[in-house]
This record gives structure tokens, C-alpha cells and sequence, in this order.
């Protein structure tokens, strides 16, 4: 089959993410430079890099509701270490993926073992986590710590950290999910559990570890956000469950599991960010009513525009 | 084989036991100014949108979608009545027929999407989530509509025969979403979908215009709800009626014991389950509980609801009392 | 030729709620033998299968492999222990490629990771064995199922087993197919391997069989030399009775002058070339062809059920399921579980849905059980009660709900796509009776089967189908002469 | 094609701007949640419109990463002035930093942030929640003489507000051994809930409640609405005080329900405009510009409430 062809809803979605920016582009001035575009990949790493492992729990016909609270409880861990208890900023970041690691985990085995649908699992684990974050310290956390501090105005040329470590889950997830049997396994899981468990799969562990993975991802998420912030928070990460639900579909992975690719959901994190970026901060003077209904539309129409493109994309490709 | 519902109820009736012995004033009614008053009836007062949302949202799921997008209907919904019946002064029942109207419409455009378009309801419901609130805001520009008209908060907090209006009217909906599913096809049609789309266009269904009246239902459902809303706190509150509601009416309708990947409904489930709901969160309000450990408790509470459900937990009660009288 | 034997299961007890499918079951597999299991739909050949592959556990009794207690708890260990299964209902993951179905779990690794190319490589050759010569890149969801059978079957085959199992693999093969399996069965046995099969196709049990062991309802009722047991005596253990015999004869051809119930013109689409077809009342129409050659595409587009490019059907251009429903037609899927079954549907509600569809709102639950309960009866369908989901039938029990489901409508025109695929010979006798009966009431019938003697001894009039064309239209023939046109000019070896 | 900023050139320090140039504000507001949040987004857009300002207005939607992005992108645009109504005290560091190394000036409103770095904003012009509390608890102190058992109604867990309306009040009755919290629970600031909570208390202790303390109106509002219908006199059997000062809080105090009110003044639209003003003169302004705040009571609510607009 042909590249074009089993690639076609990541270009498609490439595609419409082009035609949008140019669009906003001869809209707004100083919109098509690099620092625009780098500040688009800083400003959305956080939810990017959630997003990266909500993209195998969903290819794997699961989903992970816990994303947002296990993102924030992971920031305010690592505040709460470096300034109450003076730990160094690596042990705290270790910590803290440690914990979110084990709580995704947890949450996989709960689904695998007892048959409860993850959106149960993970909506209750969304709340646990949620009170736990408050019962480690009620308010956010300014962080300042010299260490902390230094690595936050890190930047490899044009890149700011956070954007780095965006950048870098997205190309080693794209590894995992293509060149290692996990990744594979993976999508084979979501594309038929009964099946997966018939070819003598590793169901179990891949399951488990899918949760795990998410649960890295968020907490490392929370890592990024301190340095994005400086500060351990409790805000952000609410409703962020569903933005990184958003961002994975449209970039084209089937909500059931089984089909879909990393690379599309970069595209759909830059392209949330673009439609949010756009709206809320260069259209300038609007209600917040009109926000939302211009965020939507927007949404709605780079979605039905990646059909449309799959469709025409599809239906050359036949004829040639 | 245990009866249907057996688990939910279960749990349900432990709650209520617990709280009857241990919480005070819980167990108490009494009959004052012509109304029922207690902590009983609250639970069906205040509990009343969510479980019209759970109603909705059973059919939604049964036939495999999801919609995310009924507390921002709610808003919508409860936004237009009160516009059109302070600001252009129109009756009662025409500003509850547009609000109902236009809650509808949302629900077409929903259904349209998911099937004429086919593109995923999670995706679909979620834009009219953000739309549907943000249009809200739009028409009250931003602005909470207070009103004082008393056959319009009727509805949230009027009384017949001393039973509050709200819960009649989840009860008739409920009845009558009941008697459709019973009674009539509709149940087998939408049942049929969940579980197998493909089959059941090859069987002649019209799998389109069952989904779209599935989600045009549920938005009747969810502007119903808002109206409740509104009508209750006598205003409009777009920025907050309804906000993430879906989520406690999804938990409704699984902790009832419908499965999430479609295919059965269980709509006496999902009113168990929006009753325990409500019935945790009035305990926890009532015993002074803190925040934080609401959060936790809940999370703990419904895991342990949806694990009684499941054959492992079946399993493992067989082993603690082994089979008797085989 | 026997050694010692491989796998020995004795005394297999397995329950599940309302049914006892398995009750002391004993069952030995030696190595370079081929074993093949029989019985009647539902006897419990599959579940034995699922005991011995660990995809259950079972209730009682003991399995030995090679010597050692066996007690696997995955169908992932018991490969890992070399027992290979191809499962009855179709066991891979549509959304991925060919190759990675075949190479799934064991893929060619270098440093990197996994190399694709080497798989592609690698998948390619194995299904060169079958004269399978396909884009193993594409999703394995969109062949069809004969494909999918052999991909299914490539991967048990090409593992380091000592013991291949395979649940009904012939099911949905044609004859070229089943004769390439049944070379490589052969081939593996000369190996030392031990293998098991399931069939409902006696010809196949004959020609390959060493032995033959035989369930019914649960129960074992004896392990035979495939040499030592006649056909008769075998059909007669499986159904504990003589059987009728089945009306052998061609039938006659009808003549074409009663009303034509559907009449077909230029129907097309990309890639499949127009044809036209008439189908008289009372009439039986066989389609014949090879895997592939476009009989499921065509009565798809009769149907309604894929879009036609253009051409009629009865005066209009076929829109949907619903009008084809609407103006008697009837069809009955091949792939019984991605289009047939409402898995969490009951047994009566799954052969209701049709009739009340047609009758609106109106059908009662009292007439729901009626009729389910009629039909129960009739086809034979085994199940512990008309409210058990569907999905825990066996495969057989499902095509016979399904077929209920369509005969209760009483169409005037039934598509039959391969509905005998795993049902066994007594209910296929039962089925083949019920079809002529009603056809002799004026039912126009569509038959579709992979199985060329059934087509020809049901049909009055063939239609022969090769690369998405329909060729020719033959009455009064017989097997070669249909074989022939079949395979074109070079004619295929029988 | 619409142009953020015309000109490339960077406002720089006391100069001021060319006349031709119109005076570009990157607004960057929380979101729409409540009637003073609404009432505070009008009040600086309408004075900013007055002024002929080129306002952009970026609304967060809550989101602090929002605002960041908003900050960002309205340095990238150039603007004159930020105003900021940060979402969370926290995590503003880089993006200030940012700002200042752009020179834009960056006026805070109704909340101030914790940074190391002071000169990171020009300005903070707000209510001190900590102080509104204290006077919520000064006044219900003397109305009760010292004596009672209040419910709470918090905001949203983890809000500034919430934290400093409940601290600063906790902090007084320290002073009056007599007054006890006895119930405590979150209404998330809105009035369903207020009235939810409310009504849940009413069942517990209904005989217990004497005095609501509401960290706003809207909450103090619904708990009105619950103890109307449970047949207890709110502003006479039970004493209600909240913060705020909207519009429907002073008919709830002429009604003679809600005992009284602490204003949290947000029209601060021409006091920023002001400062704006000020600052690009060169003017030295302050550090913290306390917006007035101020209790009403029943007393004097008949007066102000013609001049209420929101
Ligand atoms: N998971 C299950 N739950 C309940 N009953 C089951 C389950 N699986 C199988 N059965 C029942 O066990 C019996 C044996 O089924 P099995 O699938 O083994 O039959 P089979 O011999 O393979 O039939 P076929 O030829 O139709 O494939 C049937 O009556 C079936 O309904
Ligand atoms: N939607 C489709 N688009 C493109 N090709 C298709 C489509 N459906 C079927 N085909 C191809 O058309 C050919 C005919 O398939 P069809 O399933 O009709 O064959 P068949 O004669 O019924 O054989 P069998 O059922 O034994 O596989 C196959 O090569 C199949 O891959
Ligand atoms: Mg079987
Ligand atoms: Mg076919």
C-alpha cells in the first residue's frame, strides 16, 4: 500500500493544519515566524506531552481520564518537595514520575483484573488524585529554586525546554508505537482484545503498562508545567483530560482503539493550540461567549475538513 | 443468576441504611407548608437534572455514542427561557417550548454529525460543549438573568399534591422513556444498534434517524434539566448551570450497570445510580465533610459500586459462600 | 504410524451457566496424526478446543502434554508450549496489516526494533504457500473472509508448533483452497506433528483423518480409525440416530415462466463489471466461482447493501438494505459475526428484529416468544433458553438464529451467503430440505456456497462468477462442467 | 488584514508615543464565571473604549497557561501595556520576565502574584481578600456579641479568594472563643450550589445555625433561597454576611435577608486606565494600589443600591 495511502489522515490533517495557519497567518501580522511557531510549541508542550501517552492508552482501546489530575498532583509534588522539604529538583522530578507512574499502573491493573470500563477507573482515579493533590498542600506552590530555575531558561537554540521535551516524547513515543513489540502489541489490543488474548498477546502487561505509560507522561507533564510556570498548580490541569482527548482524536486515532499514529497527535496538540492561540489572543476584542463559539467552529471545521481531504486524498489514490 | 439491578440496589440501600442510622437529621420528614421537607426528598429534588441527564444519556450509550455536551445545553436551555421571558416577555409556556426548541436543535446538529458526517460523537459533542456554553454566554452577554416569575420557578421548586415538580417530572419522563423502550421497538432498534451497526443497517434499520432522534432525545432530556436549573435558583447562570454535569451523569448511567461500549440499556439502572450519586454527595455535604476527602471518598465509593458489578466480584462472593444446595 | 501420544485430555468436565458442554470428555492427539473432532453444533468441540489452548479453565479432569500435566491459563502460554490454534471464530486484529497478523508477537527484530521489511518479506513467502498472492501491507479488515481464514491459518502453521489445532478452518475456504490446506495438513503430519482438526465436511474428514473422535451434547461418545468407520455409522454416532437420507438428485430446471422476483440490470460498480440477473418465483439460483471472484460483491449490490454505480434493481436504482427489505428481500450475511449477530442481544430478540421492524411498533413480547420459540424448534437450535445472548451460542447455533431471523420474515426473495458455514451435516440436511420446501411454496432463493455439490444440488440454474465478472449462466450441468467454466480456458485440476 | 501594532517600534520608558499612534492594552482576564468577574471585564472594557484604546482582550477560560499564552502573544504583537488579572498567584516569573525585557509595563488587577522579583509588574491594583475576611468577621463579631455558631460556604477548593476569605476571617475569631465554625463546605462560589449545601446543613443542624458566613453573594444568595423555603427567617433567626457587594446582594439586604455585604469593588476600569496613564507619563506610582473596599449593611443598602451596575 502505498505511503500516501496508510498515512492519509495525518496528512490530510497536516494538510488542513497548513491551510489554517496560512490562513491566520495573512490575518494577523507577524503570525508566519519562527518565534510564533516555537511559542506554539512551548505554550502546548504540557498538554502535548499528557496527550503522547493518552495516544496509546486510546490506540489501545482504553482511555485515561486521570491525565489532568495526575498532571497537576505531580506539580505540586514537586513543589511541595523542592520548598517545604528542600529536596533537590531531580529527586523531586523522580519522585513524582515515580507516583504517577505507579497510580497509572494501579489504574491499569484495576481495569485489567476487576473488567471495569476505564472511563470508570480512570474518572475515579481523577478524583483520588484531585484530593490528594489538595491534601498535599492546599494552595499552588511557587517554586524558586536556583536549580529549578536554571533548568526552566534552559534552551537548545530557538527551543525552550518545555518545547525540547515535547518535541522529544513525541519522536520517542513514535519509536515505541513503530519499532518495539510493545508499541505493536499496543495497537493490537485496540484493534481486538478477544483476538490479542487468542494470539497469546501479552494482554495483561500491555495493558498495565499502557496505563503506566500514561501515567509517566502526565507526571512528567507536571515536571514540564513547573518549569513552564515555575510554580505547582492546581488548575491546570483540570478539564485538560478532555483538550488531550481532543487533540489525540483529531489527529486521527480512532477513539475505538486500534488505528491511529503519534504523529497525528502532534498535529492535533499544535492545531488545538493554533485555534486557541488565534481566538483567545489575536483576534483581540471579543466576548468570552464568542470565544468559545469562534474555538468550537473552528474545531468543527478543521475536523470536517481533514474528512474532506481523507476522502479526496482516498479517492485519487484508488484511481492512480 | 441474580435479578437486574441487584448490585446497584444493593449498594443504594446500604447508603441510605448507613445514613438513616448515623446521620443526623437524615432520617427525618415532615410535612410544612403543603410540601414534603427532608433530606429525602432533596435527594430526588437536587438530584432531579442529573438523573433527566442519566435518562438522556442511557439511550446515547446503549446505541454506542457518548454526549459530553448536556451541561452546556442545560446553560443554553436555561438561558433562553429566562431571556425570552424577562427581556421580550414572553408566556411561560411558549419560553419553555423555544428553550426546549432550541435544546433540540443542538441534539440535531449532534446527531447529524455523528451520523451523517461520521465523525466520533466524543469529538461531535464535545465542540457543542464549548459552542453550546459559549453561545449561552453570547446571548446573556456574559450576565446571569435573574427573574422573579413565579409560573416559570414552578418548575424548579413548585409542589403537586406535596411532591416537588422536578421529581414528578423525572418520574414521567422516566416512565415514559420506559414504557417507549418496553413497549414499543424502539428499545430493541437502539439496543440492536449499539451492539452491531453494521447488522443492523443489513437488518433495514434507519440507523441514521434513530441516532439522530437518540441525540435529539437526550438534548430534550439535558434542556429539560437546564430548565430545572435555572428555575430552582430563580436565574440563569451560563457560566455555571451544568458545568461538568456529564460527567456525574455518565457515572449515573454506568454505576447503573449500562456498559459504556453500547449495545444494552438499563434505564432503572441509571436512575439508581444518579440517586446514589446524590444521595453521597448530600451525605458528605451534611456530615461537614472536607473537600479533599470528598474526592477521595467518592473515587473509593464509585469504584466499589462498578466492582460489585462484575463477574470477578461474583467470583469472589461464590467463594465466600459456597454453592449451596448443589 | 501411532507413537506416543502428544496431548491427552481425560475425563474434561466443563460447565458454563444453563449448559453442561462438556461432560467427560477424553480426547488424545498423537504425533504425525491428524485427529479429527466431530459432532453436531453445540456437541462441544470448540469448548474442548478452548480447554486444551487455555483460553478456559476447565472444571474437571486431567490434560497431559507430552508426558506432563497441562494446565495452561493462556492461549499466549500454550503457544509458548507449542500447542498452535487457528480458532473457529475469526481470531486477529482487522485494524492491522497482513503481515503484522501473521508476524504478530514473533516478528523479525534487528537492532533497532522491529524490521518491517524483513516481516513484509517473510509474510509474503508463508502466504505464497497458500497461492495467496496479496498486498500484505493492507488491513487485514478489508479482504474477505476466505482471506482472512488463511492468514489465520499461515500463522498457526508457520509457528514452531508440535501440536496444530484448527476449529472449522475449511469453513470459508473453496475448493482450491481447502485442496492446499489439506496438502499442507498432510505435509505437517509427515513432520511428526500432531494435529486436530474440526470439520462438518465429510469428504475432508476422509481424506485426511487418521482418527476421528465424536461428541455429543458434551458427552463423549467414541474414538474411531477414520478406516475402520463408514460414513453412515459416523453421521449416525454424531446425531445418535440414523439420519434421513438427503435428496441426492440434481434438480429440475423450472421453467422461467412465472414472475420474476427480482430482476437486476447493469448492475456495477468500481471495478466490478456490470451484469444483469433475473430471479423467477420458486427458483433457486446458485452463484459459483473461486475466493474472490465477486459472488458476496454481487449480492451485496442486489441487496442494496454496497453502493452501485449505477444499474437497477426491479426499476430503480437500489438505495439501501431498507428498500431491498421493504420490496422482499432477504440476505444473510457470510461474515456472521462482523454483520450478523447483535452479540448482547438474546436469541429471541435477535430473530425478532426483523419481523418487527416490518411490523412497526406492534409486536408483543408474547409474539416475540412465539416466534422464537417456533423457530427453536424448527432449525434445531441449541440453546438453554430463547433469552441467552447470542454470543454464548456455539458458531453453528448463531448461523441458524440468523437464519431464523430472516426466514421468519418470510421474504420473497432469500440471499443466502454461504449459510451452511459450520453448521453440521444433519442441520445441513435440515436447511437444504427447508430451502426447497419454500421454494416449492414460490420463495425465490439465492444460494452462495464455497461448497460446489451443494450449489449444484440445490439450484436450478448457476451463475459463474471469475476476477469480479459474472460469465455465464448454466442450467442442467454438472460438476465438471461447472468446474470448468469456473476456472476459464486452462482447466483446473479437480 | 488587521493590524495588532503598526508601528515596530517599542515603547520605551517615559517618552510618550507619537499622537498618531493609538494606545494598544493586552487585557488578559480569567474568564466569565461570576457576576463581578462580567462586571469587571465591562468596566475596563467600556472605560478603555471611552478612551479610544485598542483593548485586546484575551479571555482565559480559567486556564493560567491560557493567560500565558495570551501574555505571550501580546508581547509578540508589541503592545504599550499588559493588564493582567492572573488566574493563580503563581508561576508568572518567565513570562514577566519576558515582558520586561520587551519594556512593557504590566499593570496587575484584583489579585496580586508572589515573584521574587518585584519590578516584574508595575503595579497591583486590587482588594486584599485577607482584609475583606477580617472584616466580615469583625462585623458579624459585633453584631452577635461575640456569640455564634456560623456555617461556611467556601469558594472553589484551592482559589486564592477562598484561601484569604477564610483566612483572614478564621484569623478574627481567634479573638472570640464564642464563635465557632461548626460546618464548613465548599459551594464552588455559584448560587445552585450555595443553596445545595445550604439545604444540606438545614438537615443536619437545622436548630444549631445561627450565622452563614459566604466567601460571595451568589453562595449567600442561594442559602437565602434554602432557608426561605425551610421556613428560617434568613436575616432575622439567622444572621448572613458574604463579599462582594453585586447587585442582587443589596435586594437581598433591602429585603431584609442578607445582613450585610463587604464590597469587592471590580469596576476598576478608570483606575487602571489612570494608572495607565500615569505610568507611561513616567509618573512614579505605587506598589499596591488598594482599590476601596467597604461593608454595607441593611442599614444604608436602600442608598447604594440605585448606584449598583452589576
Ligand atoms: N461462554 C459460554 N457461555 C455459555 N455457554 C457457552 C459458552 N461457550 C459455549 N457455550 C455453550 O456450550 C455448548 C458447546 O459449544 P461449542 O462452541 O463447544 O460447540 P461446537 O461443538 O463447537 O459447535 P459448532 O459446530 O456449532 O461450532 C453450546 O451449547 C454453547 O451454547
Ligand atoms: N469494498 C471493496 N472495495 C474494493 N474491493 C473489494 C471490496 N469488496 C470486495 N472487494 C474485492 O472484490 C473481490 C470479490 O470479493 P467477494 O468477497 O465478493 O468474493 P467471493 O466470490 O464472495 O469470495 P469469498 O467470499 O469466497 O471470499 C475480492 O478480491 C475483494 O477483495
Ligand atoms: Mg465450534
Ligand atoms: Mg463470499
Amino acid at each position: 500500500m502505498s505511503f500516501l495511502r496508510k498515512h492519509i489522515t495525518v496528512l490530510a490533517g497536516l494538510l488542513a493544519y497548513i491551510v489554517l495557519y496560512a490562513i491566520a497567518a495573512a490575518r494577523y501580522d507577524g503570525f508566519l515566524s519562527l518565534p510564533v511557531f516555537v511559542n506554539f510549541l512551548s505554550n502546548n508542550a504540557v498538554l502535548g506531552i499528557v496527550a503522547v501517552g493518552m495516544t496509546f492508552v486510546i490506540l489501545s482501546g482504553g482511555i485515561d481520564l486521570s491525565v489532568g489530575a495526575v498532571m497537576s498532583f505531580s506539580s505540586v509534588l514537586i513543589g511541595f518537595l523542592i520548598m517545604d522539604y528542600q529536596w533537590n529538583v531531580f529527586a523531586a522530578i523522580g519522585a513524582s514520575l515515580v507516583c504517577g507512574t505507579a497510580l497509572g499502573a494501579v489504574m491499569g491493573a484495576i481495569i485489567h483484573k476487576t473488567g471495569i470500563k476505564p472511563f470508570i477507573v480512570t474518572l475515579a482515579g481523577m478524583f483520588f488524585v484531585r484530593g490528594l493533590a489538595f491534601i498535599i498542600h492546599l494552595e499552588s506552590i511557587a517554586i524558586s529554586d536556583p536549580k529549578h530555575t536554571a533548568i526552566a531558561i534552559l534552551r537548545l537554540g530557538p527551543l525552550p525546554v518545555t518545547a525540547l521535551l515535547f518535541l522529544t516524547f513525541v519522536a520517542v513515543a513514535w519509536y515505541v508505537a513503530v519499532f518495539t513489540p510493545f508499541g505493536r502489541n499496543v495497537y493490537a489490543l485496540g484493534g481486538g482484545e478477544e483476538a490479542s488474548v487468542l494470539m497469546g498477546l501479552p494482554v495483561q502487561h500491555t495493558r498495565i503498562a499502557v496505563y503506566a505509560v500514561s501515567g509517566f507522561c502526565a507526571s512528567f507533564a507536571g515536571a514540564a508545567l513547573t518549569f513552564y510556570l515555575s510554580s505547582g498548580s492546581h488548575l491546570e490541569g483540570v478539564g485538560m483530560e478532555l483538550d488531550a482527548i481532543a487533540t489525540v482524536v483529531i489527529g486521527g486515532t480512532l477513539l475505538a482503539g486500534g488505528v491511529g499514529s503519534v504523529f497525528g497527535t502532534l498535529i492535533g496538540v499544535l492545531m488545538l493550540g493554533l485555534i486557541l492561540t488565534s481566538i483567545t489572543t489575536y483576534e483581540g476584542m471579543m466576548s468570552s461567549g464568542l470565544t468559545r463559539v469562534a474555538i468550537g467552529a473552528l474545531l468543527l471545521a478543521f475536523v470536517m475538513l481533514q474528512k474532506l481531504l481523507t476522502r479526496r486524498i482516498a479517492g485519487a489514490g484508488r484511481a492512480t | 443468576m441474580r435479578p437486574k439491578n441487584f448490585w446497584p440496589l444493593v449498594a443504594l440501600a446500604a447508603l441510605l441504611v448507613f445514613n438513616l442510622l448515623f446521620t443526623t437529621g437524615f432520617a427525618r420528614i415532615e410535612f410544612r407548608d403543603g410540601r414534603l421537607f427532608g433530606t429525602l426528598v432533596d435527594i430526588f429534588q437536587n438530584g432531579a437534572p442529573v438523573m433527566l441527564l442519566a435518562v438522556g444519556m442511557t439511550l446515547v450509550i446503549a446505541l454506542g455514542g457518548i454526549d459530553l455536551s448536556v451541561g452546556s445545553v442545560m446553560a443554553l436551555s436555561g438561558a433562553v427561557a429566562a431571556l425570552l421571558m424577562t427581556e421580550h416577555g414572553l408566556s411561560v409556556p411558549m419560553g419553555v417550548l423555544a428553550a426546549l426548541g432550541v435544546a433540540l436543535l443542538v441534539g440535531a446538529i449532534n446527531g447529524a454529525l455523528v451520523s451523517y458526517a461520521s465523525i466520533q460523537p466524543i469529538i461531535v459533542t464535545l465542540v457543542t460543549l464549548v459552542m453550546g456554553r459559549g453561545l449561552a454566554q453570547t446571548l446573556t452577554q456574559d450576565q446571569k438573568v435573574r427573574f422573579e416569575i413565579p409560573a416559570f420557578e414552578f418548575i424548579g421548586n413548585g409542589t403537586v399534591l406535596g411532591l416537588p415538580f422536578p421529581v414528578l417530572l423525572v418520574a414521567a419522563v422516566a416512565l415514559g422513556v420506559s414504557l417507549l423502550l418496553r413497549k414499543t421497538a424502539t428499545g430493541l432498534y437502539i439496543e440492536a444498534m449499539g451492539g452491531n451497526p453494521q447488522a443492523a443497517r443489513l437488518c433495514g434499520l434507519r440507523v441514521h434517524v434513530i441516532r439522530l432522534m437518540a441525540y435529539m432525545a437526550c438534548a430534550l432530556c439535558a434542556g429539560s434539566a437546564g430548565l430545572i436549573a435555572a428555575a430552582d435558583i430563580k436565574e440563569a447562570d451560563v457560566a455555571n448551570a451544568g458545568l461538568y454535569l456529564e460527567l456525574d451523569a455518565i457515572l449515573a448511567v454506568v454505576l447503573g450497570g449500562t456498559s459504556l461500549s453500547g449495545g444494552r440499556a438499563n434505564l432503572v439502572g441509571s436512575l439508581i445510580g444518579a440517586t446514589f450519586i446524590q444521595t453521597l454527595t448530600i451525605m458528605l455535604q451534611m456530615r461537614g465533610v472536607i473537600t479533599e476527602h470528598t474526592l477521595i471518598i467518592k473515587a473509593i465509593v464509585a469504584l466499589s459500586v462498578c466492582f460489585m458489578q462484575t463477574p470477578s466480584f461474583e467470583r469472589m462472593v461464590r467463594r465466600f459462600r459456597p454453592a449451596e444446595g448443589t | 504410524m501411532s507413537t506416543e501420544p502428544l496431548l491427552v485430555a481425560q475425563g474434561v468436565e466443563k460447565r458454563f451457566p444453563g449448559v453442561h458442554a462438556l461432560a467427560g470428555v477424553n480426547f488424545e492427539v498423537r504425533a504425525g496424526e491428524v485427529h479429527t473432532l466431530m459432532g453436531q453444533n453445540g456437541a462441544g468441540k470448540s469448548t474442548l478446543i478452548k480447554i486444551l489452548t487455555g483460553v478456559y479453565a476447565r472444571d474437571g479432569g486431567t490434560i497431559t502434554f507430552e508426558g506432563r500435566d497441562f494446565r495452561p491459563t493462556s492461549p499466549g502460554e500454550a503457544q509458548r508450549q507449542g500447542i498452535s490454534t487457528t480458532y473457529q471464530e475469526l481470531s486477529l486484529i482487522p485494524t492491522l496489516t497482513v503481515a503484522e497478523n501473521l508476524c504478530l508477537g514473533r516478528a523479525p527484530r534487528r537492532w533497532y526494533g522491529i524490521d518491517w521489511r524483513a516481516m513484509r518479506r517473510k509474510a509474503e513467502e508463508v502466504l505464497a504457500t497458500f497461492d495467496l498472492r496479496i498486498d500484505v501491507t493492507q488491513p487485514l479488515g478489508t479482504l474477505s473472509a476466505a482471506v482472512q481464514q488463511l492468514v489465520a491459518i499461515a500463522r498457526a502453521v508457520q509457528t514452531e508448533a508440535r501440536v496444530i489445532i484448527m476449529d472449522e478452518p475449511t469453513s470459508s475456504l473453496d475448493a482450491h483452497e481447502t485442496e492446499l490446506l489439506l496438502g499442507i495438513i498432510t505435509r505437517l503430519k509427515a513432520r511428526g506433528l500432531g494435529i486436530v482438526f474440526v470439520t462438518h465436511f465429510l469428504d475432508q474428514v476422509y481424506r485426511v483423518s487418521d482418527r476421528i473422535t465424536v461428541l455429543r451434547n458434551g458427552t463423549f461418545v467414541g474414538t474411531y480409525e477414520a478406516a475402520q468407520l463408514s460414513r453412515l455409522e459416523l453421521v449416525s454416532q454424531m446425531l445418535g440416530k440414523v439420519p434421513e437420507e438427503v435428496e441426492p438428485a440434481l434438480r429440475e430446471h423450472s421453467s422461467t415462466s412465472r414472475p420474476a422476483v427480482v430482476s437486476a440490470q447493469g448492475l456495477e460498480r468500481r471495478g466490478f463489471q456490470a451484469f444483469d440477473l433475473t430471479i423467477h418465483e420458486g427458483e433457486v439460483v446458485g452463484f459459483a466461482g473461486l475466493l474472490g471472484s465477486g459472488r458476496t460483491e454481487a449480492a451485496r449490490l442486489l441487496f442494496g447493501a454496497d453502493h452501485a454505480r449505477s444499474g437497477t434493481v426491479n426499476g430503480s436504482v437500489p438505495k439501501s438494505p431498507r428498500h431491498a427489505i421493504a420490496q422482499g428481500m432477504a440476505f444473510l450475511p457470510e461474515d456472521r459475526k462482523a454483520e450478523g449477530i447483535f452479540p448482547d442481544l438474546s436469541v429471541r430478540e435477535n430473530i425478532a428484529i426483523v419481523v418487527q421492524r416490518k411490523l412497526g411498533f406492534t409486536l408483543s413480547r408474547a409474539q416475540q416468544d412465539a416466534l422464537a420459540q417456533e423457530f427453536v424448534t424448527k432449525l434445531g437450535i441449541k440453546t438453554p433458553s430463547i433469552e441467552q445472548p447470542i454470543r454464548l451460542l456455539s458458531g453453528g447455533n448463531q448461523q441458524k438464529v440468523i437464519l431464523a431471523r430472516w426466514l421468519a420474515y418470510q421474504p420473497r426473495l432469500l440471499i443466502l451467503d454461504e449459510p451452511t458455514r459450520g453448521i453440521d451435516v444433519g442441520a445441513k440436511g435440515e436447511i437444504e430440505r427447508l430451502i426447497q420446501q419454500l421454494s416449492q411454496k414460490g420463495l425465490a432463493v439465492l444460494f452462495i456456497s464455497a461448497a460446489l455439490e451443494e450449489v449444484l444440488r440445490l439450484s436450478h440454474r448457476i451463475a459463474v462468477f471469475r476476477d469480479r465478472k459474472k460469465i455465464q449462466e448454466l442450467t442442467q450441468t454438472t460438476l465438471p462442467e461447472v468446474m470448468q467454466v469456473i476456472a476459464g480456458e486452462e482447466t483446473h485440476a479437480p | 488584514k488587521q493590524q495588532p501594532a503598526e508601528s515596530a517600534q517599542q515603547p520605551s520608558g517615559g517618552t510618550t508615543p507619537p499622537a498618531a499612534k493609538k494606545l494598544s492594552v493586552g487585557f488578559s482576564q480569567v474568564g466569565a464565571e461570576s457576576a463581578w468577574r462580567t462586571a469587571e471585564t465591562k468596566s475596563i472594557r467600556s472605560e478603555g473604549e471611552k478612551r479610544g484604546v485598542d483593548l485586546k482582550f484575551a479571555d482565559a477560560q480559567g486556564k493560567q497557561a491560557s493567560q500565558i499564552q495570551a501574555l505571550t502573544s501580546f508581547i509578540a504583537q508589541k503592545v504599550d501595556v499588559i493588564v493582567l488579572a492572573p488566574v493563580v498567584e503563581t508561576g508568572w516569573e518567565v513570562v514577566l520576565t519576558q515582558a520586561k525585557e520587551a519594556k512593557i509595563p504590566v499593570i496587575l488587577v484584583d489579585r496580586g502574584i508572589k515573584v521574587s522579583d518585584e519590578s516584574l509588574y508595575t503595579t497591583l491594583i486590587a482588594s486584599d481578600f485577607v482584609e475583606e475576611g477580617r472584616m466580615a468577621a469583625e462585623w458579624l463579631a459585633k453584631k452577635t456579641n461575640g456569640k455564634a455558631n456560623i456555617y461556611e460556604l467556601q469558594g472553589s477548593t484551592g482559589a486564592a479568594p477562598a484561601i484569604d476569605r477564610k483566612k483572614g476571617f478564621e484569623e478574627v475569631l481567634q479573638k472570640y472563643p464564642d464563635m465557632k465554625i461548626l460546618k464548613s463546605q465548599s459551594a464552588d462560589f455559584t448560587r445552585a450550589k450555595g443553596k445545595e449545601v445550604m439545604e444540606a446543613f438545614i438537615k443536619s443542624d437545622r436548630e444549631q445555625i445561627q450565622a452563614v458566613y459566604a466567601h460571595n453573594d451568589d453562595m449567600a444568595l442561594g442559602a437565602i433561597q434554602a432557608l426561605d423555603e425551610a421556613g428560617m427567617n434568613p436575616g432575622k433567626d439567622v444572621t448572613l454576611i458574604s463579599i462582594d457587594g453585586v447587585k442582587g446582594a443589596f435586594e437581598a439586604m433591602v429585603a431584609g435577608k442578607l445582613s450585610a455585604t463587604v464590597e469587592c469593588n471590580p469596576l476598576l476600569g478608570p483606575l487602571v486606565f489612570d494608572t495607565i496613564n500615569k505610568v507611561r507619563a513616567g509618573e512614579s506610582v505605587p506598589k499596591f494600589i488598594q482599590s476601596k473596599d467597604q461593608l454595607f449593611e441593611q442599614a444604608n443598602a436602600a442608598q447604594v443600591i440605585s448606584t449598583r451596575e452589576y
